[in-house]
């Protein structure tokens, strides 16, 4: 398999944090994707952006910190991170209760990104 | 065409496993090709060998095991969804010691590498959410 | 009798908190825990009243939600006051003290 | 490039039609399967088209309903003229004909 | 186990037939329930007054007919069907559509209903 | 008081599996006794032996085993959901000649009559859902 910078592959996140194990799947699809030096771009949008609230403490659930491993995404490379800015106003989320620097995207822009995107997969 | 398939739903808890192996036969029919078939999230559970649905019910194993044999199709689950969820080989069953492996023998266990090169490698990639 | 109705999915789904306000009776309670307690962010808490008191009861519901819930998905710092926090201990107490529960999800 | 809008669950979600409707690009189409199928039912529909004609595109969408699954569901007696039913063949010609897919659940 | 005439559970379905098989489980207590003379009432709320529909045909979507199932249970002394009128109304339903005779229920009645159970089982 | 569990939720698709878990330790611990939890549509997957969670992720299967030597509970896997989605026991296993049966030791494959018994019995009856 050999990197190829012509294809984007647009990864949308739609579930919140806890509710199944989707949110850490898209999590290890993403890094798999990031070793093989795929072009990605990860979309938050509706109860995904639950997953970027800063102050997770999920160990009396038995859980793993969604929002640590989401953190660590930049270090393997992952720096393109979009999120549906009706869904952060819809729950009431300001910039500083976000654990990654993220860009805000409008409907319109989202479904530019969809159209310019070579495949989609939806977590 | 060259297709890939994602499959996230499991027997009996989502209609979509039925979709996915409908809409796949479907497709090879009309003679496109299939690069690969991967089971993710609850969709491992297609390839639990041990599932046992009642006479009358579809048992969506064995209709990929036949598709396979049909179709050369390469049927990938996803090692660390199915470990996690019990799906196992034989490799997986010794390194955690348990009893027995009960992965159907027409699907392979792999690492998500293998999802990453279908979307590289198809024209299409569909996904049967949960 | 009192019935303990028991909320687990988020303000995504409008279905589960519709039951739970049209089977509430006068004495009732509702519990939310694990993705129902996003209903206590200020944006969604008075979405959930609103849902809530469609049936125009005398008095306001008694809601609880579940502290371990909370906690873990980061929203400790925004319950709003009438809604009682308890833990997995107070979970049970509820059940206890109630007839019956009922769990819509 | 055209995107396939699949969707599948029962207007009970509202999620995944909004969802539709806000990635929904001129020249795409949607395909309701499974339970999304019961958006075709007379109450319904006119919701659905609320729904996706959110955006205020310049002409309506079009929309595919996979016939397999409104017989299954005993429907058939009531899809909407302006809804294109296609088999699993049809569904498959759909994914071809599309640049891509997009699965809203 | 002896039968407890004092006792009634109710039965509340909210699940349309073929998103799972929580339809075809729900059915497959009441006949357990029956089969020990419980004194059960069925309520369909929601997606479950999809249930009822007469006409389906699942043998394409290989998945058993949950009508026709439904429409066995008075054969086995089943018998106190409910239905939500609104969830009725909302899905445009008219009797001559339902595979069943059922009662149909205000959102007042459900809840007395509820008062009125010793448990309920939510399916 | 005592209370039956019903549990819906398989571990992985839904948090309920550990809110279960996590409720009838609490209730154990005030002093309430559990007659039975009966595991039902995708909560049989809660009884498979084979899952092999991720050292830092839970084991509910292990948890409910601990917590049945602890408090002797009756912990029953509906035979029906489970028998179709590949949860056996030995016996089930032979019947329909699969090579091996995958339950944990602790659970009891079982028909639904043990659900409606556990609603006759039992004070309180809590469901946790998928």
């Amino acid at each position: 398999m050999t990197p190829n910078t012509h294809k984007t592959l647009l990864v949308i996140l739609s579930q919140s944090p806890y509710s199944s194990s989707l949110a850490r799947e898209a999590v290890d699809y993403c890094l798999a994707a990031a070793a093989f030096e795929q072009n990605i771009q990860l979309l938050f949008i509706g109860d995904a952006v639950l997953q970027l609230l800063n102050d997770q403490q999920p160990a009396n659930i038995s859980q793993k910190n969604v929002a640590k491993t989401l953190s660590a995404l930049p270090i393997y490379g992952i720096g393109n991170f979009f999120v549906d800015h009706e869904a952060l106003v819809r729950y009431g989320l300001s910039d500083e209760q976000l654990c990654l620097p993220i860009r805000k995207v409008t409907p319109r822009q989202m479904a530019d990104m969809l159209a310019n995107a070579t495949h989609t997969l939806n977590f | 065409m060259n297709y890939s398939i994602v499959v996230l739903g499991a027997p009996f808890s989502s209609p979509s496993a039925i979709t996915a192996l409908n809409f796949t036969q479907a497709l090879l029919t009309q003679g496109h090709t299939v690069f690969r078939v991967f089971f993710y999230h609850e969709g491992v559970h297609c390839a639990n060998q041990l599932s046992t649905p009642q006479q009358d019910e579809i048992n969506l194993t064995n209709q990929w095991q036949t598709l396979k044999k049909q179709h050369n199709l390469d049927l990938v689950v996803c090692i660390a969804a199915g470990v996690k969820r019990g799906v196992l080989d034989q490799s997986e069953a010794n390194r955690h010691e348990k009893p027995c492996s009960n992965i159907n023998d027409a699907f392979d266990l792999s690492g998500l590498g293998q999802l990453v090169e279908a979307t590289e490698q198809s024209d299409r990639v569909v996904t049967f959410g949960p | 009798m009192k019935t303990l109705h028991i909320l687990n999915k988020s303000p995504k789904h409008a279905f589960p908190a519709s039951q739970c306000a049209r089977f509430y009776s006068q004495h009732d309670s509702i519990l939310l825990i694990e993705d129902a307690v996003y209903y206590t962010l200020p944006t969604t808490y008075p979405l959930f009243l609103a849902i809530t008191e469609l049936r125009a009861l005398p008095t306001k519901p008694t809601i609880y939600a579940l502290k371990e819930d909370i906690d873990a998905r980061g929203i400790s710092e925004t319950t709003p006051n009438d809604v009682k926090l308890v833990t997995y201990e107070g979970f049970v107490e509820l059940t206890a003290s109630h007839d019956k529960s009922a769990s819509w999800y």
